[in-house]
């Protein structure tokens, strides 16, 4: 038991360690790129938690917000010329402004509202971005330039891995400081029980915000790191479906279980990779594992095996919406 | 400019009846469940695809007897998806059942691709033709969805004033947990509101199939725009279903021409959230209010008057 | 115990349908069983090769089922016609298909997953162009030739890639064909109206079509349309209130019959020009008649043109596919593709990227269906001539009629 | 002894229906004050009000001579009123340890998160300063071996001393308990009312609604009576259990049924 333990107190180590190597022995720009996608996932996914697995408040606009990080700093690059880095400025104003923009809906509009009011919210985004010439239309904003640290230029799959990497990591030690903080036992708070939160003095509305605004905030450099890593974005990627996607990555890894996120976001990203050669059925057997697990593991792949197979403590969960 | 007017409020009342059935179909799941079916666009789909592709073009059956066999179908193919997954979700968080209802609504659109191939269906000789109506003109299938709209929505009123299952079913909506202390079987309930709400698709996927023709995205705006509609209107009440579908159907028909046309999803989006959070309870909401501040107009009258 | 079963009743369901999906239905093979039956006709038949040469084809999977059929359909009878005549420098062409979908992440991993094999020596097919422009420099950098059939004009104006070729006429070619002859033919040069469909695609015809309009001081009333909407009164009503005298509508296929329907329902008699989706068969059969009665469409191909070897290649097709086989001007064009990749293969004389490259920059009028392949300025354009169709009811059936080509490569 | 608590004329009207009309109370300094009353009397209405979870419909609340009518909930608890629930209302996936940490959180940790990630050294001294306060309350309530449980996971007795308890962690002037002893067995009960003398000893005053006699009579030094929304008495223990309408309305209907009712 103890052995166990001090194994799990490791595993964020190993688990970085694994991601670190990985490039060693996946060769090939295909992998490469589809992990660069995976982590840019997991950073979504790390910030969507707070809102979704933390907080329990369903919403289905992230996509837009992805697009929006990507738009902020694919336009500032390409129209106004600014440094990438530099253009991270503004992207995160745009993540904080975003993010306090929704977080005041999620006050008044609850439950399955608020995710019929952020996908109202995402597809709107997307008309606008469809539609509006400065954003480039339908064909979208290209040769949007890479990063670049001393005229070091993250241009190839390998090099964007490992700057990737590196954002994933900071993000992965900031979410952890987050949800190991009071803020992130407020979070869990306000999904068992807002009335009682309020009572300790704690302004729900502020914690609900604050949910929202973090998770923009990831949403937005996941979405500029795409914009500088692909060099090219279109409004079609930010689609209601990928807003989907990120809930299912984190309904695969548990709602709420911090590493879940990043192991959701890799099943998301690789499982209709794996799925390919099956040939033009592979999308419907995709479809049909996603939902069995959503039907069958609900609380997370891993959490429920474990249940199943009698390991786990039973963690009996208060506060469950009925 | 007039005759303009004309025709975009009737085509908007046309489109209004499409959006206040799906918004119909999709409050009887809501009352019953309290879940939102996420894939109901492609259970619409599923139910042209039923209609043009197997029972007229593989079974060589007639248009009415094709739509029947159609609703039967569905109606069964509820029956098991609320065993599948409405069932077994009902105490989940609801995040679940939604993400559950969105990768069905993915499977039967993978699905339908391979079973009845990708090029789009269209029925023959059915529902055809156009109306005209001072000047203005509206395709005659719309004028059939306005006509079976409005049975089907009397129908359920009756089915639920009336009918035991049905105030069953109420009741479920009012309180899960009450219901089934009182005897009232839960999950009798939900495959009986999963078989309505998979049949009235059927209905939309037969009677939309002449003018959105089958094919893979044929529901995708009347889906979300019927769930505009049933936010605009107020969940719960069918009447407020018909309300908002037609607020909905008018008010982005008139924003097309106001202004660029391709900005018209926009307008009905942004009216959605408008009203979520103005009056959460929809054109119901905003009629309690107004009658809430006649009565209290009222009463101070009547103060003043003692 | 319960859930047990219901795995079990998921799978039974899943197994139905897809059973279903076989019996029903012989429209629509599935395409992977026919490339493992390829493969495993490989195997056999290697003896008589000198190896094989692998063509990719990027798809766009179940996300635009028609292209997708047609397509892989398309290339499996060059290869099929280029291995009768003893394959290509004595080695056997194979096609391989990959699901490019229809997002650029997804177009990415469907490129990214051909090139992960060296064998494949060129790609050919994706029609959209956003996901052409995500994907081309994944080919410069590969150094692979990709043969796009993507029509955006950004696709060449913006990019720098010489290994990206062009089978089929742009956007700057389709879309000011259909606005040209509206307006030239048929002399209706005052008021034009366009109706695009709110994607790369009809924004690329709006551009070319305005630049034309501008450019002969011809007043253009321009409305757009989103894939989705079910309802465009609003739009054809603005038209009509315009006073055009006539239409572009640079739609794709699955929208023709909203947008028929629509525009006859409210009366927009003036004529009509649209891209190859208004003259494709599946609309002539699921649009009533009147609908689409007397449209011009702007195509690649007309199917109906009186051409040897395109109603060869057109009943061979059927022959091979049988009868319910789904064609449409894409399979035709990457039929011409493959033939024009294994043309400069043999040019080459090797499978060797920048050989097949240069043997490509260095076609000199390449038959293909859709016209002769000659660079056309200095990049990426290779075709220049479209057909122009006319959709007319004879026996009550609708249609196509050739009217005429339009541009030579010069 | 100074007024700590005074509501003036507190009404609320719900639809037609008046729920609490009327109220005036007044919970003085060092006193444990109770409000009694058969169902239905707007007792946990009249607690909602002062806390801010529900808005009169008329009166006024003041605290420290401060007015608090109307305030949000958050803003009534940081000036120092604490709050427990009928039906418990704690944070179940949380533990017992950290349910008592968001209790403090307020009091203890200020900042947004920005400014937590930038202060690390300040963020870690107030988060062992919250963690120590916590483990100080859980042995005043005797659950310190119940720290790394789950919340959802203790029984109901100490789900309802932890609710106490994540109350003290806000360091409050006064604590508002609806029917703390309502579920408890008899020696939970005791023990319970052990938990409130002693909290009570330490300087925080008390304002419990509660049905059990035998705690309201134990403990409390006042007790107003309300019955259908109506003030109907007011007095000390004795004064009250010797109080005609008062019998009527409610002790004499309750122990003439002999048994103990729950809200």
């Amino acid at each position: 038991m103890k052995t166990a333990r001090e194994w799990k107190k490791y595993f964020p180590v190993f688990l970085m360690l694994l991601l670190a190597v990985i490039p060693a022995f996946v060769t090939g720009n295909y992998y490469r790129t589809v992990c660069c996608q995976a982590m840019l996932y997991a950073i979504v996914a790390l910030g969507l938690n707070f809102i979704v697995g933390l907080s329990g408040l369903m919403t289905l606009g992230t996509a837009a917000i992805y697009g929006l990080g990507s738009y902020v700093s694919a336009l500032f690059c390409v129209k106004l010329g600014w440094n990438p880095w530099a253009a991270l400025i503004p992207v995160l104003i745009s993540g904080w402004l975003i993010g306090k923009g929704l977080g005041y809906p999620s006050l008044r509009v609850q439950g399955v509202y608020l995710s019929l009011a952020t996908i109202g919210f995402n597809e709107i985004v997307r008309n606008l971005l469809t539609n509006l010439e400065w954003t480039g239309s339908g064909t979208g904003i290209r040769n949007i330039p890479v990063y670049e640290i001393g005229g070091f230029a993250f241009d190839t799959q390998i090099r964007s891995y490992y700057l990737i990497y590196a954002v994933l990591l900071l993000f992965i030690v900031i979410a952890w400081k987050i949800v190991n903080s009071r803020w992130g036992r407020a979070f869990k708070a306000v999904k068992d029980n807002p009335d009682a939160l309020e009572v300790c003095g704690i302004n729900i509305a502020n914690v609900k915000i604050t949910a929202f605004t973090l998770s923009a905030i990831f949403a937005v450099v996941a979405g500029a790191m795409y914009a500088h890593f692909n060099r090219y974005i279109t409004p079609a990627t930010y689609t209601t479906d990928l807003s989907i996607s990120f809930v299912v990555m984190l309904i695969i890894g548990g709602l709420g279980n911090f590493w879940g996120c990043i192991y959701g976001a890799y099943i998301v990203a690789f499982l209709p990779q794996l799925l390919r050669p099956i040939g033009l059925t592979y999308k419907l057997i995709y479809a049909v594992i996603i939902m069995l697990l959503v039907v069958f593991f609900p609380n997370g792949i891993f959490h429920d095996i474990r249940r199943y197979l009698g390991l786990h403590r039973v963690l009996k969960k208060g506060g469950e919406e009925g | 400019m007039q005759g303009i007017l004309l025709q975009l409020i009737v085509s908007g009342i046309a489109m209004g009846f499409v959006y206040a059935l799906v918004a119909v179909e999709y409050t009887l799941i809501w009352n019953a469940c309290g879940l939102l079916n996420f894939s109901h666009e492609k259970i619409i789909m599923l139910g042209g695809y039923v209609f043009v592709g197997t029972c007229i073009t593989a079974l060589g059956m007639s248009n009415i007897m094709s739509a029947i066999l159609t609703i039967i179908l569905l109606g069964i193919f509820g029956a098991l998806i609320a065993v599948i997954i409405f069932i077994p979700l009902r105490n989940q968080t609801r995040l679940i059942a939604v993400v559950a209802t969105v990768m069905l609504g993915q499977i039967l659109n993978e699905a339908a691709v391979l079973v009845w191939g990708p090029v789009a269906l269209m029925p023959k000789n059915f529902l055809s033709g156009v109306f005209t109506f001072m000047g203005a003109t509206v395709a005659k299938s719309y004028v059939y969805i306005i006509i079976v709209a409005v049975i089907i929505i009397a129908l359920l009123e009756l089915f639920f004033k009336k009918t035991k299952p049905g105030k069953g079913m109420t009741c479920v909506s009012i309180n899960k947990t009450a219901s089934a202390l009182m005897g009232i079987n839960v999950k009798v309930s939900i495959v009986i509101t999963l078989i309505l709400s998979f049949m009235i698709c059927g209905v939309l996927g037969i009677i939309t199939a002449p003018i959105f023709t089958v094919k893979q995205q044929m529901a995708t705006m009347i889906a979300l725009k019927g769930f505009c509609a049933g936010v605009i209107g107020g969940f719960g009440s069918l009447p407020a279903a018909i309300a908002g579908g037609l607020v909905l159907g008018i008010v982005e028909n008139i924003a097309g021409v106001v202004l660029p046309a391709v900005f018209k999803d926009a307008v009905a989006f942004a009216l959605m959230i408008l009203f979520m959070l103005f009056s959460p309870k929809g054109l119901v909401g905003v009629r309690d209010h107004v009658r809430n501040l006649q009565e209290n107009r009222k009463q101070k009258k009547g103060k003043v008057n003692i | 115990m319960k859930k047990k079963w219901m795995a079990i009743l998921m799978a039974a369901v899943t197994l139905t349908m897809s059973a279903c999906g076989s019996t029903a239905d012989d429209t629509s093979p599935s395409q992977s069983t026919e490339n493992t039956e390829e493969a495993g006709e490989t195997e056999e038949a290697s003896e008589e090769f000198d190896g094989e040469i692998k063509i990719g084809v990027l798809t766009t999977g179940t996300a635009i089922a028609t292209y997708t059929e047609t397509v892989a359909d398309g290339a499996e009878l060059a290869a099929a016609q280029l291995n009768e005549k003893g394959g290509v420098l004595g080695k056997k062409v194979v096609i391989v298909t990959s699901d490019g979908s229809n997002t650029a992440d997804e177009t990415i991993n469907g490129a990214n997953r051909l090139l992960e094999d060296p064998d494949i020596a060129a790609v050919c097919g994706y029609p959209l162009s956003t996901g052409c422009l995500a994907i081309e420099s994944l080919f410069k950098q590969a150094e692979v030739p990709l043969v796009i059939s993507g029509t955006s004009v950004r696709l060449k104006d913006e990019t720098d890639n010489e290994y990206l070729f062009r089978g089929r006429a742009s956007d700057a070619i389709q879309a000011k064909s259909a606005a040209e002859f509206l307006a030239e033919d048929l002399g209706l040069n005052e008021t034009m109206g366009i109706l695009y469909e709110n994607n790369d695609f009809g924004q690329g015809a709006l551009q070319v079509v305005e630049e034309y309009c501008n450019e002969k001081g011809i007043t253009l009333v321009a409305e757009g349309f989103n894939t989705t909407d079910t309802d465009i009164t609003a739009q054809v009503l603005k038209l009509k209130d315009a006073g055009v005298q006539s239409v572009v509508t640079w739609i794709a296929a699955s929208s023709v019959p909203t947008v028929a329907s629509n525009m006859y329902n409210q009366g927009l008699t003036v004529p009509k020009c649209g891209p190859v989706a208004v003259t494709l068969e599946e609309n002539l059969t699921n649009c009533e008649s009147a609908w689409i009665d007397g449209w011009y469409g702007v195509t690649d191909i007309c199917m109906t043109k009186d051409d040897e070897t395109l109603q060869s290649f057109i009943s061979e097709y059927f022959e091979m596919f049988g009868d319910d086989a789904y064609l449409s001007n894409e399979g035709a064009n990457i039929y011409s593709h493959v033939l024009w990749l294994c043309d400069a293969i043999e040019r080459a004389g090797s499978t060797d990227g920048p050989a097949i490259m240069q043997a490509m920059k260095e076609t000199d009028n390449f038959p293909g269906l859709n016209g002769n392949y000659k660079l056309i300025g200095d990049k990426v354009d290779y075709v220049s001539t479209v057909d122009i169709a006319q959709n007319v009811v004879v026996d009550g059936k609708v249609q196509n009629e050739y009217i005429k080509t339009v541009g030579s490569a010069e | 002894m100074s007024i700590l608590l005074e509501t003036k004329n507190l009404t609320k009207r719900f639809g037609g229906l008046e729920a609490v009309k009327d109220v005036n109370i007044q919970v003085k300094e060092r006193e444990i004050h109770a409000l009694i009353g058969p169902n239905g009397a707007g007792k946990t209405t009249t607690l909602s009000m002062i806390n801010g979870t529900l808005r009169p419909t008329a009166g006024e609340v003041l605290f420290l001579g401060q007015e608090i009518t109307g305030k949000p909930t958050y803003v009534v608890a940081n000036l120092g009123i604490g709050r427990t629930f009928q039906n418990i209302k704690q944070f179940g996936s949380l533990t017992v340890l950290e349910n008592l940490m968001v209790g403090g959180m307020s009091h203890y940790n200020k900042g947004g998160v920005l400014h937590m990630l930038l202060h690390m050294k300040e963020t870690r001294h107030m988060e062992e300063a919250v963690e120590e306060k916590a483990k100080e309350i859980l042995s005043r309530i005797g659950m310190e071996a119940f720290e790394k449980e789950y919340a959802g996971n203790l029984p109901y007795g100490r789900q309802k001393v932890l609710e106490l308890g994540r109350a003290l962690m806000g360091d409050p002037r006064l604590i508002l308990l609806d029917e703390p002893a309502a579920g408890l067995n008899p020696s939970e009960r005791a023990e319970f009312v052990e938990i409130l003398k002693n909290v009570y000893e330490s300087g925080i005053d008390l304002f419990l609604i509660e049905h059990n006699m035998d705690v309201v009579m134990n403990i409390s030094h006042r007790i107003t009576v309300l019955n259908f929304g109506r003030q109907i008495a007011e007095g000390t223990p004795q004064e009250i259990a010797n109080n005609e309408t008062v019998i009527k309305a409610y002790l004499g209907d309750r122990f003439s049924e002999g048994k103990n009712r729950r809200g």
